[in-house]
Parts: structure tokens; sequence; C-alpha cells
């Protein structure tokens, strides 16, 4: 077969940083949507970008998810240069939105080996089997996604993500649209999954973002404003810091 | 934006300062162009009239016609268009390149320049059509695929207003610009696929043109392009100061 | 004029006012690009204006400011 | 918990998978064929009224191709409007782009199942085009041959459309804008289609223009699907 060559193995280096961003910036026209960020993620890390709307967090999410590309600068996954081999990137990354990316009219265990043969997962099946069953969906299986619940369906949707089993899963304000209680399963199962892997969140509930957090990330009209380890920073001051950037006011 | 030395295409420079003598170049041109077809320019024959008679020494058995007087500017406006719409696939070619809006800006304002000379050829044909065939309208393959290229730059900027967000927009655009162009030379080599076609060949070897007729047509033809880079330039310029003010006006914002 | 001639000529006469109508045409519609193109240049003129104006009124509620703490 | 072992499928696997997700999904919901096919039923009856007034010597023999190819256009602008509904919804696109793939194989997997559904609805909608407009007349021997230029038509309305389409369904206003932006751009093989329709329904040159005319769409076709190919990278990825 044509295309066979294996992706996974070897590519990403042992010890390089989950994420490493070298004067990132996203421009259009005179308009500088990110601007100039540079930042290193250790692996394992569970990154939460924080800014008021407008502040480019989303833009810099899709351009780390590779849907968008960078206009200046490098940025480098698990040691892979987004530009220069940006399928690459995806082997290792995964997204979890707001949006389900699930097809309605297909059941739960036809999207997920829809997502599976399109990655190449070799034991399918039995992957797929896993995945329902570590979201307590298996009994739901032959269900289409339409009748689903809100918190079902986001629950399948972790599956999807994590089905190719990716070193980075970005969270792109993944609460939106859920009640308290199915936040908190949510949260539960991310801890679930968390393994070894790194994750990056975007997010503007300060709370539950920093709770959940390993290193935290303010941006403010495409800028860095303020970058640290969670253990380094003192919670007043970083809130103080967040309203103040909030009340920067809207780009 | 620099990456690999690319530059973005600037405004002021001699581009800019060349276009004002460029537009007065135009407008010598296509005046001298308008003169000598009435001037230089032979008459060209209609119909047989049941005798002869001597006009300046020449033996004169037809009707002489007036409005083929039309073609001088409709021939010029209508390639004048063409050229524009080739420099909207250009631009929309460099865009998706380099992704710098100022390409889209650039194939914005030829759009807006093709539209004009489209609807000018639409005019001066109308006008010559109405009194030769005595009709407003008629489905012959040059006309319709002229006038399809003007629906597609309708289209295009029915487009443009259908999206909000700039660089989907601008990326949307240089797309249907390309894909566009595809109509240009169909419509220019209509005549040639369908001869039954009024529209005679022009740019041909034997093209049947006498140099009287040639050297005011190619004036007109030069004129009216010289005409559409000023007006490009003009207005690329007028669109330029419009960013510069909004970008002020948000630095100011922002103070 | 003899028949003949009029024979010859005779589309010139009817056919004058399309072929006027014609080249207006084309005038007119360089014509209104311009004028749009103009007042366009117009509205620009009037933002800058406008810009100044603020930014005249800025400095003077400075110098009001540290008028008041004298 | 096993980890996945993962082999970069081939582009023909991909390209066969994501098929297999839309012919799956559409059987299953008939969304796109139902919606054509009660359009095309309801466009004949349409014609019927339009034509009920004109008398018997009236050729409806010069008009059938032109009168089938606007259904043709009109039904497929319908279907088209569809076909990225359902990607759109939970952003399922951005799932399939997020997968190491080459973007043209979204294109050309879309196309495909465009052009089934289209060549489906067709199969149906011919045969009660004859029954209700066609049987009163005898149309010429060629008329067989009709399959051939409903084919090459279809393949560059299936080409342009599936690129048009993916651009609309991010519009305002989506479904006018597929058709301004559509019509203006299919014309010329909607032409050469209709020109090559009619000769073989009506008799004529079959040699001289029904050639040229195929030759003509099928050129069209080549350049169109060429160019949306080359194109739908962008277009996707904006």
């Amino acid at each position: 077969m044509i295309g066979t060559t294996s992706t996974k193995e070897g590519a990403p280096l042992a010890g390089a940083p989950a994420l490493s961003l070298e004067h990132v910036s996203k421009v259009f026209g005179r308009r500088r949507a990110v601007d100039n960020v540079t930042f290193d993620l250790p692996q394992g890390a569970f990154l939460s970008i924080f800014g008021p709307n407008g502040a480019g967090k989303s833009t810099l999410l899709r351009m780390l998810a590779t849907l968008s590309r960078p206009t200046s600068g490098s940025a480098k996954i698990m040691g892979i240069d987004l530009k220069e081999d940006p399928d690459a990137v995806r082997a290792h990354i995964g997204l979890i939105s707001h949006n389900s990316m699930l097809y309605g009219d297909l059941t739960a265990e036809e999207n997920l080996m829809l997502s599976a043969k399109l990655y190449g997962i070799q034991n399918a099946r039995e992957r797929v089997d896993e995945m329902l069953e570590a979201v307590e969906l298996s009994h739901r299986r032959m269900d289409v996604v339409r009748t689903f619940s809100r918190g079902m369906t986001q629950r399948l949707c972790i599956a999807r993500a994590l089905l190719h089993d990716p070193d980075v899963v970005f969270l792109d304000e993944p609460y939106s649209g859920l009640d308290p209680h199915a936040v908190e399963i949510f949260d539960d199962l991310i801890a679930a999954v968390r393994e070894d892997r790194t994750f990056v969140m975007v997010s503007h509930d300060l709370q539950k973002g920093f709770a959940t957090c390993s290193h935290a990330l303010v941006l403010a009209r495409g800028r860095v404003v303020a970058y640290a380890a969670k253990d380094d920073i003192d919670y007043d001051a970083f809130e103080a810091l967040y309203r103040r950037t909030v009340g920067m006011g809207v780009a | 934006m620099g990456k690999d030395g690319y530059r973005s295409p600037q405004t002021g420079g001699v581009l800019d300062r060349i276009a004002p003598v460029v537009t007065l170049i135009g407008a010598l041109l296509s005046t001298a162009g308008f003169v000598l077809a009435f001037t230089l320019a032979g008459p060209v024959n209609g119909a047989t009239v049941n005798g002869v008679e001597v006009i300046g020494g020449e033996m004169v058995s037809n009707q002489l016609l007036f409005s083929q007087k039309i073609f001088y500017f409709h021939m010029p406006v209508a390639v004048t268009s063409m050229v524009m719409i080739g420099f909207v696939a250009y631009f929309g070619i460099r865009f998706l390149q380099t992704r710098d809006a100022a390409w889209d800006e650039r194939a914005r304002i030829a759009a807006g320049i093709a539209l004009l000379f489209v609807l000018a050829t639409m005019f001066t044909g109308e006008m010559w059509e109405r009194f030769e065939w005595g009709v407003w309208w008629t489905w012959e393959p040059r006309l319709t695929t002229y006038f399809i290229l003007m629906l597609l730059v309708f289209a295009y900027f029915v487009m443009r207003a259908s999206f909000d967000e700039p660089e989907r927009r601008a990326t949307f655009a240089s797309v249907y610009g390309i894909v566009m162009f595809i109509d240009v030379p169909i419509t220019f080599a209509i005549t040639r696929i369908v001869p039954s076609s009024v529209h005679p060949t022009i740019f041909r070897t034997d093209s049947g043109l006498s140099p009287d007729m040639l050297l005011p047509l190619l004036l007109s033809l030069f004129g009216m392009l010289c005409i559409a880079y000023g007006l490009f330039r003009l207005r690329l310029r007028a669109q330029e100061l419009d960013e510069r003010v909004e970008h002020i006006k948000e630095q100011l914002d922002e103070a | 004029m003899n028949p003949i001639l009029e024979q010859i000529y005779a589309t010139i006469l009817p056919s004058a006012p399309f072929v006027i109508a014609a080249y207006a045409l084309v005038w007119l519609a360089l014509l209104v690009y311009v004028v749009f193109v103009t007042v366009r240049l117009k509205r620009t003129e009037a933002q800058v204006t406008a810009l100044e104006e603020a930014l005249a009124h800025r400095q003077t509620d400075e110098t009001a400011s540290v008028l008041k703490k004298d | 918990m096993a980890r996945a072992s993962i082999k970069k499928p081939s582009t023909f696997a991909q390209y066969r998978t994501l098929l297999a997700k839309d012919l799956r999904r559409e059987f299953r919901t008939k969304e796109m064929l139902t919606a054509m096919g009660i359009y095309a039923l309801l466009v004949l009856v349409v014609y019927g009224a339009a034509l009920s007034q004109t008398s018997n010597q009236f050729d409806i023999l010069q008009m059938a191709a032109g009168l089938l190819w606007a259904l043709v256009v009109f039904t497929s602008l319908l279907g088209l409007n569809r076909s990225f509904a359902h990607e759109q919804e939970n952003a399922c696109l951005e799932g399939i782009l997020l997968v190491p793939l080459d973007r043209s194989v979204v294109f050309l997997a879309k196309a495909t199942s465009n052009l089934i559904f289209l060549v489906v609805v067709e199969i149906v909608v011919l045969p009660l085009f004859y029954f209700f407009f066609l049987t009163t007349t005898q149309p010429a021997d060629t008329w067989p041959l009709i399959w051939l230029p409903l084919l090459v038509g279809t393949v560059g309305i299936a080409g342009i459309g599936t690129l048009l389409a993916t651009i609309t369904v991010n519009s305002r206003g989506k479904d006018v804008l597929l058709a301004v932006l559509f019509i203006p751009l299919v014309f010329p093989l909607l032409y050469a289609c209709v020109a090559a329709s009619t000769v073989v329904l009506a008799g004529g040159d079959v040699e001289g223009v029904f050639g040229n005319s195929l030759l003509l769409a099928g050129g069209y076709d080549v350049v169109m699907v060429l160019l949306s190919w080359v194109l739908y990278d962008y277009v996707i990825s904006a």
C-alpha cells in the first residue's frame, strides 16, 4: 500500500517540551490577533489560557491545533515544527471543543470507527470498545448521537479526541453549554484520561481553569501578559491581574 | 512581514508617482482615438444601394454605416474589462501565496474597476445592438458569455458582502476571482468556437481591419488601459488612507 | 440630394443618437466612478478633521487638570 | 488502557472511508435524496402548467433538452446546499481537518458522493420526464445517447458545486449565495450540454454539434474540476 509510513514512531523527541513557541504571530492587515507569543510548556503539564473575549485565545489554540497557519514565528509541538510538517503534528494532538465534531445521524460506534479509520488505528475495534467503556457509553453504542444529551455528547467527544492516543490535548471552552453536574463528570473524566498527556485549555472561567491547571497564561490583545507555573503564582495577585486585563477592554 | 524576503506591496512608490501622468496619457490617447475614429477611419459598408455614387474620389455602392463607429470604443472598453478581471485573478493568486491582506485589497479594487468597464461595455454594446438589430437583447454567443462575465463580477461582490471575518472573506474571494477568470478566455474565443457569431474575429493575422481602422482602435485601447490604471491607483490610495484613519482611531481607543 | 446619395447616407442620421449615446455612457460611467472615489475621499477627510479635533480636545483636558491642582 | 497502534492509511483508504461515511449517512436519513426527488417532481408539475397552453403543433422535442437541464441545475442546487449542512452542524469538518490527511481527499470524497446522489436522482427523474412530456412525440433514434451529456454535465456540476458549497456553507444567506455563485459559473457547461442533448433528442448533426459540444463540456469539466481540486485546500482551511 502507498503511504503506509508510520507517523507515530520516533517522530516526537523524548525530551522536547510539549509546546515550544517562538515569536508566534497571527496578523491580518493591520489587525494582530496574536502578537509575538513566546513560551515553552513541559510535557505532562496542564496549561490554562485566560483572557478577555477577543484576546486571541481561540486564534492561538486554532493555530496550535493546525487549523490555521501562523503568519510568522515558529511553533513546535512535541519537537515537531508546526509549519513544516503539520500532518506529523496532527498525529500527536487531539481537540475537544464546545462543538462536538460528531455526526448526529451516525451512531456512537460509527462516529468513533470513522475517526479510527481516518487516523489508521490498527486495533480499531478494540480501541473503540475501550474508549466507549472509559466514557461509560458502551450501552449506547448503537444509538445515533442526535438522541444523546449534552453531557453524553461531550463524553463521546472526549472519546473521539483521545482515540488515537494524542500526546497533547487541546480544550477549547469545554464547559460552555454544560450544567454544573456535567462539568463535574467532565472534570473527573479528564482526570481519568490524564495519564502523561499534556493539556492546553482555553477558558474564561478563572476559578475552574485555575483549579485544574499546572501552568497559567494570561493573554490580552494577542500578547502574553503573564505566564508561570501554578506553584509560583500568588492567586490573589493573579486574580487582580486578570480583572485588570478583562477591564482593558475588548479588541 | 518578512519571510523569505517577501515585501508587502506599498502605495506611494513609483507606481503611484507615474499614475497621474499615465492617466493624462490615457485621456489624450483615447481622445485621439475618438477623433481619428471619425476622421481617419474609413466608413464601413452596409447593404448595397441601387446605383453608384462618387464620394471623395471613390466609387460607393453601399450604405455607409455610421453606427459602426461605436466599435472604436466598445472593443477597447471590453478588452480593458477583461484585463482587469485578469488582474483580479492574479491578485487572488498572490493573496493565496502570501496571505497578505494588501493583495486582497488590490483584488477587490481591480474587481470594482472591472465592473465599471463591464458596465461601459454593456452600455455601448446595447446602443449598437439596438440600432443594428432593432432589439434590446438577443442570446447571441458573445453577448451571452459577456453577460455571464458581468454576472460573475456581481457574484464576486455579493459573495464579499456575505462574510464578516476578513481573512476568510479574502480567501474565498480570491478563490472565486481565480475561478471566475475561466470565463474570460471563453468569452474571448467564443467567436472562433461558434462561428455564427455576429462579432467579428479581430485578433488574428488576417483580421480584415485596415491600418486606418486599426490605428484609432489601438489608440483607444491603450488609452482605456491607461485610464483603468490611473483609476486603480487613485482608488487604492484613497482606500489606504481610509485604513490609516481607522488604525489611528483604534490606537486612540487604546491610549 | 440625389436619391442614391440619400440611400448611401440613410443610416447615418438615425444612428447618430445611438453613437452619441454610446460614447456619452462610457464617459458617464467613468465620471460616476470618479465621483464615487471623490465622495469617499471627502468622508476620509472629514474623519481626519474629527480626529484632529479629538486630539486638540484631549490636550485642553489635560491643561484643565493641571490648573485645578494650583 | 491499551495504547493505540497507528499506521497512516493510504490516501485511497481515507477517501473510501470518507465516501462510505457520506453514503451511509445519506442512505440512513435520505435527507438530500428525498428533498431533491420531491423538488424535481414539483418542477415537472410546474412545467406541466407552463406548457399547458401550448398548441398541439408545438414541438416539445426542440425544448425538451433545455427543460431537462433546467430541472437538473435547480435540483442539484438544492442538493448541493444540503450536502454540507450536516458537516457544519457540529463543526464535523473541523474534526476531519484535525486528522493527518491530504485536503484534496476531502474534496474528492465529497464530490464523488454528490455525484452519486445527483446521478441517482437523475435516474429517477429521467423516466418521469419522458412519461410526462415525451410520450406524445417520437424522439430521434439517437436518444439513448443522452446519458453522455448528462454524465459529463453532472460531473462538472458536482465538482464546481462541491467547491462552492464549501464556501457558501459558512455564509449568511447560504442558499441564495450558492445560486448566485454557481449558475454563472456553470453556464458554459450548461450551454454545451443543452446543445448536445438537443441534438440527440430532436435529431440533427450528431457527429458535428454533438461531438463538439461534448468536447467543450468535457474540457470545461477537466479545467474546473482540476482548479477546484487545487483550490480546495485554501477554501476548506479558511
